[in-house]
């Protein structure tokens, strides 16, 4: 049960991602090619405008989509209700763009 | 003429609304014979009160479909030897839409989101005007012509999953027509039409699933059509915002 | 008679009978003409558009468009198409407003026709025409006319009884007028009384009587059965249109009788006995290419001799054409025959002629007006716009032209009508009576019934006919009906019962396969669909005449009733002079 | 599990594939910002997490993982290509050879960590 803005909001997060997920996938190929440590990770991360702006994209446009993608799932199984879809799916956006935020902070944060 | 015949094993599914089920039959094999043919034979000859739809016989109505074998087809064209397993063959009421009595649907709800998707004509001239000139071969008239030949057979509706999970969906045939309609140099109402099928229930619920396209019996393919609406759409939304 | 068999009672303005092209556009045209509030209820044996011949129209729509073509041509054609026995005031409405309907369906309802590289549309020649003027959609028009329409009248705020069976025309008390129409709600199986100012009947005739035969299921003579019961006069009833190849795959398949597409002949499509002989040169110079009459009758003739295929017909053979090319060219015919098992690009198929199209019905006046008042009748159901032959295309034409007719004439006539009329009770329950009578009978094999009807009719009121013949005819139906009065049908459940539905279409045939027989009988002459063999002379044109039957009492009175020549008398032509008479390059 | 005769098609079975992995990830998400987060209050738990990855199973889970990121990406971009780009019926090629990159960055990814 979307209409055309959810179905905008989900495909083009989902554009933004592809790349990102990606270059993502290209780091932790690399990464872990030494063994991974926290220190290691945190090392690279820390302080980097470019790490913080590339991750907290990431974690914006993945809330949204994962947001959107679960709804349609749950409306087409088993939450009928328009409205309680809606507050769920806005529920399940903040709460993930939350967390992620918060990962991407503390991974980059000096 | 042939010996002994062949018996066909044939399990109708029988009931009204929700409650039902199957009752066996047997049904001589006969050459050139169609799943039409096989349910009327246990109308005629077995179970008088068996009930089912049928109108031309031929392919051109979209009256006869039903489920045989799991799978959704137009019955008066299709050939027994064609989908029988092993003598086997399950005939059920369409899916996904409500059945009246055994074999006979109410397609109701179809029309009704063939309307919903603004399915039909906006004109912009009268019958005192001539006759548009069109160009048979320009791009988009040959978009609406590969789908305009849809007998609204409700097969793809009952193929579609989407339309199974949610009662908005209006379902491939409905998206299909707005497509054409769309793609048709004559409409008048292209903007009336991109709204009907960006609602709640449009074309945006449409998973790409293919099964609409992998079992119309004509051949349509309605998941390119609403393809098509969803690149209309989203280019009306960068340009007017919605 | 019990709650079982209550009536439901329903009221409406205007009441239409049947979706096809007629019904549809009735619809329409009331909607559009009538006052606002004016109620308008359309109820049909099947789904909404989804029943019905003219959404099976295949080969197009005649209306002259200029280009050296024009009405008068397109009217003399069709006058003498129908062997001088058209009505021609309602010929030529036929031909004059099928330029306004093509217009109004392509720029009102949305029908796309196909177009030529110049974007005009794209006219061709069915036999019988003197002008490339047939407009079509591929070879599947009735598909695109029929959902074009559909959907513009499911758009609309009008009332829809789908699966309505209409059973019986209920007049008033004094029978001066109609009162409205009995149904059978066919998913329920319970009786609904419809009461209407104006009732339109388009249930579109159909010969469904004959062993083979094109029409969709749901046509079998109700309407033409129905007003009979209601006194009206009928004309023309001895016309019954044979295409020449109908597909013929055994008695065990609902596809036998369904039609191959003209244009197989015209291609070069060759027709072949059970020695692979071409035959037709026998019969006609032209061959295949000769008109569907006459091919019919060389196809008959020639199984007569027993020169027949496997199931009792002969072969049409595509393939020395060269395969690929008949499957490009026919591709919807060549899908068709696979589907049912033939090969028709590369093999042979197995072909019977075929009973088509109904020219006679209702007497009316051009604009739809029957002798009941109350009652307007349009398309296959009415009579006299063909005369003894209808022109392939001229079919689709007349049920559109006149649908539109008679919504625009109800609509008027109802605003200045009173309130509705009270039917009388009697025929009501006698119609019920009727309808229910196989219930309370001992069931037997329809279906037997049926085949055995067909039969009679096929074998001596078909092709070719004589005296002797159609005698036998009358006593075959007799015995039929007599039967079937006696066969009951199991009493159950009645939602949806379709044997039920199979009984009373069995009722409908036989009550006018005895009209078709007798008003045989009555010509002792042959013009374009009937043929005698005792009398194989056209007759006097001059002196021409149609058939008339119409029931009083219990008994079935046929006459004959002079041709008026109101536009153009025999051997005249109302062409300019100097006209040539026909702008066709000549067939090779 | 018996797939409904109606769905045995190649599409269909895409659909699926992008469902359950779409799931799946939605499912995972949560759980590794929390991990990540562990790096703001206390690293050495981190640490103590990712020693744990180098378990060969932990490994297969995370290379499903890294599968599935790739199965759902790369059918996302299959539905955009069809949804956005006006070409359509190599539809059935797209969805195999999106599977076929799926598995083959992946199994690099697999390799690499092995
Ligand atoms: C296979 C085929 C091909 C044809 N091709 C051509 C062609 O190429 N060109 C051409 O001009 N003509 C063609 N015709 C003829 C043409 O289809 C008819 O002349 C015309 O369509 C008749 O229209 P109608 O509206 O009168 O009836 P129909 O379209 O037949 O509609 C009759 C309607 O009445 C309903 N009805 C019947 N009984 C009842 C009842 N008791 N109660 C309620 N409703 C009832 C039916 O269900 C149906 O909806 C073809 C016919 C056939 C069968
Ligand atoms: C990397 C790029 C990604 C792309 C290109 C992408 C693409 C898509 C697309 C196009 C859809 C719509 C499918 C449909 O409606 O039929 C979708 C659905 C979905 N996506 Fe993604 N996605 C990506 C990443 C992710 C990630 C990281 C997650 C998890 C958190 C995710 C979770 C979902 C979910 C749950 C759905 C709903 C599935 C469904 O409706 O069947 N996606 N994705
Ligand atoms: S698109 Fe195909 S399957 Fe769907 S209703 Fe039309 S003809 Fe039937
Ligand atoms: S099956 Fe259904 S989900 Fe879309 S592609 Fe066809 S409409
Ligand atoms: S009966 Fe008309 S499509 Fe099958």
């Amino acid at each position: 049960m979307i209409g055309l803005k959810l179905y905008m909001l989900q495909r083009l997060s989902a554009m933004v991602m592809a790349p990102l997920v990606l270059g993502h996938i290209a780091v932790m190929i690399y990464a872990i090619q030494g063994g991974l440590s926290a220190a290691e990770i945190l090392g690279r991360t820390k302080g980097s405008i470019v790490w913080a702006l590339f991750y907290g994209t990431f974690a914006l446009a993945v809330s949204i989509h994962a947001a959107i993608g679960v709804r349609v799932i749950l409306a087409e199984t088993i939450l009928k209700n328009r409205h309680a879809l809606d507050g769920l799916t806005l529920a399940i956006g903040a709460g993930l763009a939350f967390m992620g935020l918060s990962a991407v902070y503390a991974v980059t944060a000096s | 003429m042939s010996s002994a015949k062949t018996m066909l094993l044939v399990s109708v599914w029988r009931g009204t609304g929700t409650q039902g089920r199957y009752e066996a039959f047997e049904v001589p094999q006969e050459d050139n014979q169609t799943i039409l043919d096989v349910v009327s034979w246990v109308q005629q000859n077995l179970d008088a009160t068996l009930s089912y739809r049928f109108a031309c016989r031929v392919g051109m109505c979209g009256s006869c479909a039903m489920m045989v074998n799991g799978k959704p087809r137009w019955t008066c064209r299709t050939h027994v030897g064609k989908v029988a397993e092993n003598g086997r063959i399950d005939v059920a009421p369409l899916r996904n839409l409500p059945v009246i009595k055994d074999l006979a649907t109410d397609m109701d709800p179809f029309f009704d989101k063939w309307v919903g998707a603004e399915g039909h004509f906006h004109p912009t001239r009268t019958r005192a005007d001539p006759i548009e000139a069109i160009n048979p071969e320009s791009p988009s008239r040959k978009l609406a012509d590969e789908g305009i030949e849809c007998i609204n057979c409700a097969v793809c509706f009952a193929a579609c999953d989407t339309v199974t999970a949610n009662s908005d969906y209006l379902g491939p045939a409905a998206l299909n027509r707005a497509w054409t309609l769309l793609n048709d140099e004559k409409d008048g109402d292209r903007t009336g039409v991109l709204d009907a099928v960006s609602g709640s229930g449009g074309c945006h619920n449409c998973h790409s699933l293919g099964s609409c396209a992998a079992y119309c019996p004509n051949e349509l393919s309605p998941i390119t059509a609403i393809a098509g609406l969803k690149r209309e759409t989203a280019r009306s939304f960068f340009r007017k915002g919605r | 008679m019990g709650e079982r068999f209550s009536i439901e009672r329903h009221d409406t303005d205007i009441l239409i009978l049947g979706s096809g092209g007629a019904g549809l556009f009735a619809t329409l045209h009331a909607q559009a003409t009538a006052r606002p509030g004016t109620k308008i209820t359309l109820a049909v044996k099947g789904l909404i558009g989804k029943c019905g011949c003219t959404r099976m129209v295949q080969g197009g729509y005649n209306v002259a468009l200029g280009g050296g073509d024009s009405v008068e041509r397109h009217f003399m054609d069709t006058i003498q198409g129908g062997k001088w026995l058209p009505n021609q005031d309602m010929a030529w409405k036929l031909c004059e407003q099928a330029v306004v309907r093509i217009r109004e369906l392509e720029n009102e309802i949305g029908c796309f026709f196909d177009r030529n590289a110049d974007g005009t549309l794209h006219q061709k020649a069915f036999a019988g025409q003197t002008a490339d003027r047939t407009v079509h959609k591929g070879d599947l028009t009735g598909i695109e006319i029929i959902n074009r329409l559909m959907e513009q009248v499911l758009a609309r705020p009008v009332e829809k009884l789908q699966e309505h069976r209409a059973i019986g025309l209920i007049p008033t008390r004094d029978g001066s007028a109609l009162s409205g129409v009995l149904f059978i709600d066919m998913r329920s199986g319970r009786f609904r009384f419809v009461r209407a100012k104006a009732v339109l009947m388009a249930t579109g005739g159909g010969p469904t009587m004959y062993k083979y035969h094109t029409p969709s299921g749901d046509k079998t003579m109700d309407g033409l059965a129905m007003a009979l019961r209601a006194g009206l006069t009928l004309r023309d009833m001895e016309m019954v249109q044979f295409h020449p190849t109908g597909l013929l795959a055994g008695d065990h398949t609902r596809m036998t009788g369904t039609v191959l597409e003209e244009g197989l002949r015209g291609a070069g499509g060759q027709l072949l006995n059970s020695r692979d002989e071409r035959f037709m040169f026998d019969y006609d110079r032209l061959g295949e290419r000769a008109t569907r009459d006459v091919v019919s009758r060389g196809i008959y003739a020639e199984m007569r001799k027993n020169n027949t295929s496997k199931n009792g017909g002969v072969y049409i053979s595509m393939s020395h054409l060269g395969p690929d090319l008949v499957r490009s060219k026919f591709k919807g015919m060549v899908k068709r025959c696979a589907d049912s098992g033939f090969d028709l690009a590369a093999g042979k198929v197995e072909v019977v002629p075929t009973a088509h199209y109904f020219m006679g019905g209702v007497v009316v006046d051009p604009d739809t007006r029957t002798g009941l008042e109350g009652l307007y009748v349009a398309g296959e159901d009415a009579g006299g716009a063909h005369g003894s032959n209808r022109l392939g295309g001229n079919g689709v034409a007349n049920s559109t032209v006149y649908g539109g007719v008679a919504g625009d004439v109800m609509g008027l006539d109802v605003g200045s009508m009173g309130s509705h009329r009270d039917p009388d009770p009697a025929v009501l329950e006698a119609e019920v009576e009727r309808a229910i009578a196989p219930l309370s009978k001992r069931p037997g094999n329809v279906q037997a019934l049926r085949k055995q009807l067909q039969d009679v009719m096929w074998d001596h009121v078909g092709v070719m006919r004589t005296e002797a013949g159609l005698t036998r005819g009358l006593k075959g139906i007799a015995e039929v009906s007599a039967e079937l009065a006696e066969t009951g049908v199991p009493d159950g459940d009645l939602a949806f019962n379709l044997t039920w539905h199979d009984w009373l279409n069995l009722k409908s045939l036989c009550d006018i396969s005895e009209v078709i027989a007798m008003a045989g009988l009555e010509r002792e002459n042959s013009r374009g669909a009937h043929y005698r063999e005792d009398f194989p002379e056209t007759g006097d044109l001059e002196r021409s005449y149609f058939t008339t039957a119409r029931r009083e009492g219990g008994e079935l009175l046929v006459d004959r009733a002079p041709v008026e020549f109101t536009i153009v008398r025999p051997g005249q032509s109302i062409l300019p002079e100097g006209e040539p008479e026909t702008l066709l390059k000549a067939a090779e | 599990m018996k797939i409904h005769p109606h769905r045995q098609h190649p599409l269909w079975l895409a659909f699926f594939l992008h469902r359950v992995s779409g799931i799946a990830l939605a499912l995972f998400l949560p759980a590794h910002f929390y991990v990540l987060a562990l790096a703001l209050t206390d690293p050495s738990q981190l640490d103590g997490f990712l020693a744990w990855t180098s378990n060969p199973l932990v490994k297969i889970a995370e290379y499903g993982l890294v599968f599935l990121l790739a199965v759902h990406m790369f059918g996302g971009l299959r539905l955009l290509a069809l949804e956005f780009l006006p070409w359509s019926a190599r539809q059935k090629s797209l969805a195999a050879a999106s599977l076929a990159l799926a598995f083959f960055l992946s199994t690099t990814f697999f390799l690499q960590a092995v």
